[in-house]
């Protein structure tokens, strides 16, 4: 019905508004049936790789900490930078779904359920890892406080514990949030859906109908989550921060590490964004939804954050440079010299280079190079947490302790196991449940043709008694 | 139609705040019971200790029957002799652990008592060929964890002005149970450092965990 | 459960307290180490006394390698001399004209340490000995005391040694005063914990103070030059707080302003504010 | 302890194993799993003893055998193992400190490559057969080699040697004090004079490790700790390669190797000239002096002439002073010379005393007896050689080509605790007790008090069965040999208790445990004089070879390699490389440079012995004509933890009959150098020798250290 050129590179409008509210549904509900081959190799190599982490994580457990190739200047390594970037890619579905939200910027509609999906899933990622790295494993319950007669309680002095808390509230209120935003949806899939779908969305669509007071308790319940969930994101990834800020290590102990965590946070989670926009623009055939006004809108935003990125990455440099803390100023000296400078070249190109690229229209319009580029600032944003860690601590203060160290194979195994089951959740979910939010499609449809047809028809029918578009479209069918 | 829907029953929040609670509840419970191991039954014996000024931990424990190379009896012979614990356990008093007594003080008394008894023939004929029983370990706690004998017996025997070395059976009893009432050793208290925990608070002993772990 | 609740209240209050006041508040004891630079001749006889009595694991050469060895005492050796302003002629001699810099490192019981803070399950805390106590069966491995040491002189069992290092019958050896510590777990050296509750437990046997000297770490027992000195700061009139006093060095400063600046006595990274407890003499060279 | 045999065994063993066992289920799993309810068995005495309570540690005395020096221990027993060892207070050799080398007795003992069982041609044999065997074969020209040894241990092996004929005891020892002794003797007539270096302001060492391996490092160290309390002494060393000793110098000055004796001779020559000193009783060292003028020192050793001052000056002005020598005969000579012409003499070196019963008189090996040995073997004047306490087929430096020598010897005994490259070679093995399960006596060669002898008692009885104690064995064969007056005895306890009952004159029971409390007792002694330096020959040949030469140095911890088979002397960090597991080459950055060679180069070291292939390492504590390869590792059959590195003993020939150099390690062997191609990081506990601006070790000067008093 609605002509081609909307899909094309010179679309301007965020959403077609002549979008038949049927085919919205049609269009979500046939994304999450019938996987096709390329959705079975996906899936059969993120399981190929998770299953790796897991042979690691046994071996691991079986030999000791020692198969990391940790030592004794290097405690922690890979894994701890791996999860602070996870963290980190948590942060865009909070941007998208509760900031967006609550500023009303309706573009992010279509678009924000997968990035919910994403902040979830990747949440689930980063929890692995603190508990891996455990040198005893099997105590990790420890660090939750929890009644013994022992009379032994977790040191809530330590950043490790705020960790804890933070991630599992994060986790539990994100999950709440992505849910919560669903129902309605879900009551669709119920409605179109049978066999064990049918039973599944049943139960989970809590015998959704959409009457006004189910609509105003839902409206209120979403909202106050929303709110909620904004400074517990913030604070989560201050808090993480925190693990190094807290310490004394020359490179750690820095005072603007929250907002600079938080920054890289949203930075690395806009990236991810555009990579899964891409993919699933392209596979599910989602052009009406995902357009390229709102791939551009993310990738504006993804420039700014990563300028406020970039700004506090030097004003971090500078305020060690100018300082006289000189163990901390030769670790800065070290990574931009020493062996690890590859790796801190590397980030500061992909972090602070590369985002210029999206000055370019070309580029924001372009979904191929668009895509390899989201990969490359996400590399970037990695190898910024890598040499967050490792440089550190391979200086230090003491000159015995250092040291060059590059991680072992269970390190790398475990952080390419970690995207493998990331993308087993992700690739699970978008087959069961929907990655674009119809209801708030339709709202978005609704209220754009609002604002643009209503005032027009009055006119027309108030100067010339030629029916509006308005008239038009009812005609072709609707609602 | 609206009508129906009007009268639907509100979410019923009361009973899920009340199941949540009930919920959290058995979660803190099964923790305590997995922590210090509570056997529901008791050993059935129950702790006679009478220690002035010394307020100690009630729980028993319900220990396997640990078979030992000979069948000895403190029943018998602490008990019904009224055998003193430390003239046998001598070492309690001036080491970290109580020991068991050499096989001399039991030939002792059985070169001339009860010489007829298969028992007593068993231990003799060990001692005859110079090797000592191999008995089977009852009270046991993890090697990280370091008790002293000696440190308690005194602070609650010797240090204590009301007590006088036959009232050394009470003072055991607080760790071991009443052992007069038994045969064959048995494991009758938890010993869980949950109930280390308790007699120290109850008896302000040290807090310091470097006291008993090094 | 109440007296269970009250010891949690008090405890945290005391905690807190003892926090605010930088470290444990009611100190027992406070046992300090003066460390003579001078008198050391690097001779590694304290690290092999250490190793004998605390139960050390030996790594073999690869582990080694991978710096993943445990020695909780280790003699550093240093080449050059920072501190030393050299006569002209042996500026710039190419020989090493004034021998070499032994430097004996070991934990040193930092007052406001900075492993302690950190540890998520306080397996490392003040004791009221004023020692930085490390519980080996509660430490869980997250390894973040040891990255937060400035002296990184917490070693990790990266491994299982002991079928390596102690072969039979050699686990005869093993000092049963000490747990040995199993993969997974962060250690260190204690000052040697388990002669300060033996010669504790014998005072209180007697019922009297334990006196100076009764207590000897085994690298202070063993070491030729007597280099090493081992006491109770809070006794005045322990050998080591007399050397403290000598030198003016007070406990809880990150600078130290002396009468006296030529006296010898220094602390490591005094700067961090971590307040360590061992006092090195500064070594001393003819030039 | 012999009382109740066989219950404390029976005992040990078990509860050793248990306890142990169970410490090492450590913190692994939670309590509830390591809980041993009924599993662990526990064994109780069969009669009490009343000194030994279990959980109670009790402190026995005995002596260390680790190296020469006898020092005096304490072994903390528990349980019936013995756990730690201590120095004994009580002695004045080591006054309560142990080196690593005698903290690491324990793994001597308790090694798990131990020799259990006999064994005849390497097959597993009982003691009948392997005596009866013995019996046999060694009965004419039968030799003993040993390291050092005193004691009754010697007594009966002096008997033996008696008893089966005209053979002869080769003490071989490579680390030695020979050209010392040689020396004082020669000189000032006593072989080993009283040094104190505590008296001393400063201290001129020629290549004698004090503190590292030299007679008895030890006492020295001891003594060096109040060297440096205020007022502080100087001390200063001429050495090829910085030892212990040399780390430790005010000021290390480098020698080409070998030439230390010129360096004193410098020493004493600006003595004369600058500081108007004489030496009128020694015409022929005065004229020695004379001749080696400073501009000669400089081309002959490589020494700078403002050095050479440095040292003259700093003797000239401090006084008392002492020069100790062990780099070359003549070095020694001419380090007598000075002590005389500086006036120590009666100072810091006063006469010794020896111990009046002279068959228990300790012998300090040498490399002579091992040359002179291997010479008889060829000769064929050796049918039988019994072994103990020496690993002649390790220790023996090329030159001497030991191996055809152990060959031609027809009948070869070992008696050893471990398997070595001489039990291999060996008939016979007998499985020998170690140290710390073993009776025995040994006279201090130097630092204890006047005739002192140290008893060595078992701290644990044996841990394997059919090891026998070196003097049961000595006695057996003692017995078997016909010597008479030993039949009195069923074994060495019985023997040694008697003989120290004579000795401290007293049978009784109260007396005997005292001495084993104290761990030692006094015989009588008789002090040496000195006589007024006879006037030696001072003679210095130059060596004319410009080129690298080969320096084999002992470090403190595997010693002369008898120790490589403690994973903790292994472990332990060589003092100036601290390089750890493997063997290296020490050579400074020039001459490294020179060849284009950098850190953790394979290089192959050829001499006209042979070559060995290791990694260098550069610093400036090498003469550049020198290369250092420590000795030690290397071994081939030596146990699990002994096979890492090279032995650079394989290489150097020994220059023997050469009286200015008679001993390996003074030895300076011409070497080639050439690159291998391989480059691999030496393992050490530390990859900076910098302390990157640090406040790590501050040094000050000693003009401060003196404004001070060092703080005292």
């Amino acid at each position: 019905m609605s002509d081609q050129k909307h899909l094309t590179q010179e679309q301007t409008k965020d959403i077609d508004e002549n979008i038949a509210w049927a085919s919205i549904n049609a269009d979500v509900l046939r994304s999450m049936e019938n996987p096709r081959r390329g959705y079975w190799v996906a899936m059969a190599v993120s399981v190929c790789l998770f299953g790796i982490m897991i042979y690691a994580e046994v071996y691991q457990y079986m030999y000791g900490m020692g198969a990391a190739l940790l030592n004794t200047s290097h405690m922690w390594d890979l894994y701890i930078s791996t999860f602070v970037f996870w963290i980190g890619m948590s942060h865009s579905g909070t941007l998208l779904s509760a900031i967006l939200h609550l500023v009303h910027a309706d573009w992010r509609k279509p678009i924000y359920r997968f990035a919910e999906a994403m902040t979830t899933f990747s949440l689930m990622t980063a929890g692995i890892f603190p508990v891996i790295h455990l040198g005893r494993v099997w105590n990790f319950y420890w660090v939750m406080p929890y009644m013994t007669d022992r009379g032994l309680w977790p040191n809530f002095r330590s950043p490790l514990i705020w960790d804890a808390f933070a991630i599992t509230a994060y986790l539990t209120s994100s999950v709440l949030f992505l849910y919560i935003g669903m129902i309605p949806d879900l009551a669709i899939c119920r409605d179109n859906a049978k066999g064990w779908r049918k039973t599944l969305y049943s139960w989970l669509s809590l015998g959704w109908r959409g009457d006004d007071r189910q609509w105003r308790n839902f409206r209120f319940t979403y909202l106050m989550i929303a709110c909620f969930l904004i400074p517990l994101a913030v604070s989560v990834h201050s808090i993480v921060s925190m693990d190094f800020a807290m310490s004394i290590m020359p490179g750690w102990h820095v005072t603007t590490f929250p907002p600079y965590f938080v920054a890289g946070a949203l930075y690395s989670g806009c990236a991810a964004i555009i990579t899964l926009f891409i993919l699933l623009r392209y596979f599910f055939k989602f052009e009406h939804y995902m357009t390229f006004p709102i791939l551009d809108k993310v990738c504006k935003l993804t420039f700014v954050i990563a300028m406020v990125w970039t700004y506090l990455n030097l004003v971090e440099f500078a305020s060690v440079w100018y300082g006289h803390d000189i163990p901390s100023k030769e670790v800065l000296i070290a990574k931009a010299t020493g062996p690890y400078s590859p790796f801190f070249w590397g980030m500061m190109t992909f972090g602070s280079v590369l985002p210029f690229s999206l000055l370019f229209k070309w580029v924001r319009r372009n979904m191929y190079v668009l895509f390899f580029a989201s990969i490359f600032l996400n590399v970037g944003m990695w190898l910024e947490r890598w040499m967050i860690v490792t440089p550190t601590l391979s200086l230090g203060y003491h000159p015995q302790a250092f040291n060059v160290m590059w991680p072992g194979w269970t390190e790398w195994a475990m952080v390419g196991g970690s995207f493998g089951w990331f993308g087993m959740l992700f690739l699970i979910f978008v087959k069961v449940f929907p990655c674009v939010s119809m209801y708030e499609v339709k709202e978005m449809v609704f209220h754009r043709k609002r604002t643009i047809y209503d005032d027009v028809d009055e006119m027309m029918t108030l100067h010339s008694g030629v029916p509006g578009p308005k008239a038009q479209t009812q005609n072709s069918g609707g609602a | 139609m609206s009508i129906e829907r009007n009268k639907r029953k509100p979410f019923p929040w009361v009973k899920t705040a009340v199941a949540a609670v009930v919920v959290g509840a058995l979660i803190v419970l099964g923790a305590q019971v997995f922590e210090r191991q509570l056997h529901p039954e008791s050993a059935g014996i129950a702790p006679a200790a009478r220690v002035p000024g010394a307020e100690f931990p009630t729980d028993t424990f319900k220990g396997k029957d640990v078979p030992q190379p000979i069948n000895y009896s403190h029943k018998l012979h602490a008990g019904d002799l009224g055998i003193n614990c430390l003239y046998c356990h001598t070492y309690a008093r001036r080491s970290k652990v109580a020991g068991i007594p050499p096989t001399a003080k039991c030939m002792g008394c059985h070169t001339v008592v009860g010489t007829d008894k298969p028992e007593i023939e068993k231990l003799t004929q060990m001692w005859q060929s110079n090797q000592s029983p191999a008995w089977n370990k009852v009270n046991d706690v993890p090697d990280f964890v370091h008790f002293s004998h000696e440190r308690h017996l005194q602070k609650f025997l010797f240090d204590n002005p009301e007590m006088d070395i036959k009232n050394a059976p009470d003072v055991c009893a607080m760790c071991h149970g009443d052992m007069n009432q038994v045969g064959v050793a048995k494991k009758m208290k938890p010993l869980t450092m949950g109930f280390c925990i308790r007699c120290h608070e109850n008896n302000q002993g040290p807090s310091d965990c470097t006291r008993c772990h090094k | 459960m109440s007296s269970l609740l009250g010891n949690i209240f008090k405890g945290w209050s005391d905690y807190s307290k003892g926090n605010e006041e930088g470290g444990h508040h009611n100190y027992e004891h406070m046992y300090a180490m003066v460390i003579d630079l001078d008198k050391c001749t690097g001779c590694n006889a304290c690290s092999t006394a250490c190793y004998a009595e605390n139960n050390l694991a030996t790594v073999g050469e690869e582990y080694f390698g991978a710096r993943q060895a445990m020695h909780w005492m280790r003699i550093e050796r240093y080449f050059d001399e920072p501190n030393l302003e050299k006569a002209g002629s042996e500026a710039d001699a190419d020989t090493q004209s004034h021998g070499a810099s032994f430097l004996p490192m070991m934990c040193q019981h930092c007052n406001a340490a900075p492993c302690e803070p950190v540890c998520p399950v306080a397996a490392t805390y003040h004791t009221p000995d004023g020692l930085n106590a490390q519980i080996y069966n509660r430490c869980i491995g997250s390894r973040y005391c040891a990255n937060n040491c400035p002296f990184r002189v917490r070693y990790f069992n990266f491994y299982d040694h002991q079928e390596t290092a102690w072969p039979a019958p050699m686990e005869q050896q093993l000092n049963p005063d000490i747990s040995v510590r199993s993969k997974g777990v962060m250690e260190k050296c204690t000052f040697c914990i388990q002669r300060t509750r033996a010669a504790s437990n014998t005072a209180k046997n007697e019922g009297r103070a334990i006196r100076d000297g009764e207590i000897q770490t085994a690298c202070q027992q063993t070491c030729p030059t007597s280099a090493i000195l081992f006491g109770d700061l809070l006794d005045e009139t322990s050998a080591v707080h007399q050397a403290w006093k000598r030198h003016q060095v007070q406990l809880g400063r990150y600078t130290q302003n002396k009468e006296n600046p030529e006296l010898r006595g220094y602390r490591i990274f005094e700067e961090l504010n971590v307040d360590t407890k061992v006092l090195y003499l500064e070594r001393v060279r003819e030039v | 302890m012999s009382k109740t045999k066989i219950n404390r065994r029976n005992f040990l063993k078990v509860l050793g194993l248990g306890g142990a066992g169970a410490a090492l289920a450590g913190c692994d799993m939670p309590s509830y799993v390591t809980l041993e309810e009924g599993e662990e068995k526990i064994y109780s005495y069969l009669a009490p003893e009343e000194y030994v309570i279990p959980g109670v540690g009790v402190w026995y005395a005995s002596t260390c055998l680790q190296c020469p020096a006898a020092c005096g221990t304490h072994g903390r027993v528990r349980e019936g193992r013995v756990l730690k060892l201590e120095g004994n207070p009580n002695t004045a050799v080591n006054a309560g400190k142990l080196c690593q080398m005698g903290q690491a007795a324990l793994q001597a003992h308790f090694n798990p490559d131990r020799i259990t069982e006999p064994l005849i041609n390497g097959q597993p044999a009982s003691w009948d057969d392997a005596l009866a065997l013995i019996n046999e074969k060694a009965t004419k020209n039968v030799a003993w080699m040993t390291g050092a040894i005193s004691g009754h241990q010697r007594v009966l092996l002096d008997a033996h040697l008696a008893a089966t004929g005209k053979g002869r005891h080769y003490a071989v020892e490579t680390i030695n004090a020979r050209a010392w002794t040689d020396a004082g003797k020669a000189v000032l007539s006593d072989a080993m004079p009283t040094l104190h270096l505590d008296k001393a302001e400063a201290v001129l060492s020629l290549g004698a490790d004090m503190l590292g391996t030299w007679i008895s490092p030890v006492t020295f160290m001891g003594q060096y700790g109040q060297f440096r309390a205020a007022p502080r002494g100087v001390l200063m060393a001429v050495e090829p390669a910085m030892s212990l000793t040399g780390a430790n110098a005010d000021q290390w000055v480098a020698a080409k190797p070998g030439t230390e004796a010129a360096v004193a001779l410098g020493v004493g020559h600006l003595l004369m000239t600058k500081h108007g000193l004489s030496l009128n009783s020694m015409p022929n060292a005065t004229s020695a002096f004379q001749s080696m003028t400073p501009a000669r020192v400089q081309d002959i050793a490589g020494v700078s002439e403002a050095a050479l001052n440095k040292i003259a000056d700093t003797l000239a002005s401090r006084k008392p002073s002492l020069v100790v020598a062990n780099a070359s005969h003549a070095a020694a000579r001419v380090a007598m010379a000075l002590n005389i012409m500086l006036g120590n003499v009666g100072k810091t070196l006063t006469p010794g005393a020896s111990i009046v019963a002279d068959p228990l008189a300790p012998i300090m090996g040498s490399t002579k007896d091992l040359a002179e040995f291997a010479q008889n073997a060829d000769a064929g004047k050796i049918d039988a050689v019994f072994i103990t306490g020496a690993n002649p087929a390790f220790i023996a430096p090329q030159g001497l080509n030991m191996a055809a020598a152990l060959k031609a010897v027809g009948f070869k005994v070992a008696l050893a605790t471990c398997h070595d490259e001489t039990t291999k070679v060996c008939d016979v093995v007998l499985p020998l007790s170690s140290a710390l399960e073993d009776w025995g006596t040994h006279v201090p060669a130097y630092g204890g008090k006047p005739g002192v002898v140290h008893l060595q008692q078992p701290l644990m009885e044996p841990l394997h069965a059919e090891t026998r104690g070196l003097g049961d064995i000595l006695l057996t064969l003692g017995k078997s040999a016909g010597v008479d007056g030993l039949e009195a005895f069923e074994d060495y306890y019985g023997y040694l208790r008697t003989a120290v009952s004579a000795m401290i004159g007293s049978e009784q029971e109260g007396d005997w445990q005292r001495v084993l409390q104290a761990g030692q007792f006094e015989a009588p002694a008789q002090d040496h004089a000195f006589s007024t330096g006879s006037d030696v020959a001072l003679g210095f040949s130059e060596n004319a070879d410009a080129g690298l030469h080969l320096v084999t140095v002992a470090r403190q911890g595997l010693y002369d390699g008898r120790h490589a088979n403690s994973s903790w002397l292994q472990e332990a960090p060589d003092q100036i490389t601290k390089a750890v597991w493997d063997s290296w080459a020490e050579m400074h950055p020039k001459t490294a440079a020179d060849f284009g060679l950098k850190d953790g180069d394979y290089v192959s070291l050829t001499t006209q012995g042979g070559a060995i292939t290791t990694r260098i390492f550069t610093y400036k504590g090498v003469h550049p004509k020198a290369v250092c390869v420590p000795m030690g590792r290397g071994h081939t059959d030596y146990g699990r933890w002994a096979s890492n590195g090279v032995n650079p003993l394989t290489i150097v020939d020994a220059h023997l009959g050469d009286w200015q150099s008679s001993e390996v390690l003074a030895t300076a062997t011409p070497v080639k150098i050439s690159a291998v191609g391989e480059n691999r990081h030496l393992v050490r506990l530390m990859d900076t020798d910098q302390q990157h601006g640090r406040k790590l070790v501050a040094t000050i000067s000693a003009q401060q250290f003196g404004r001070t008093q060092g703080g005292a």
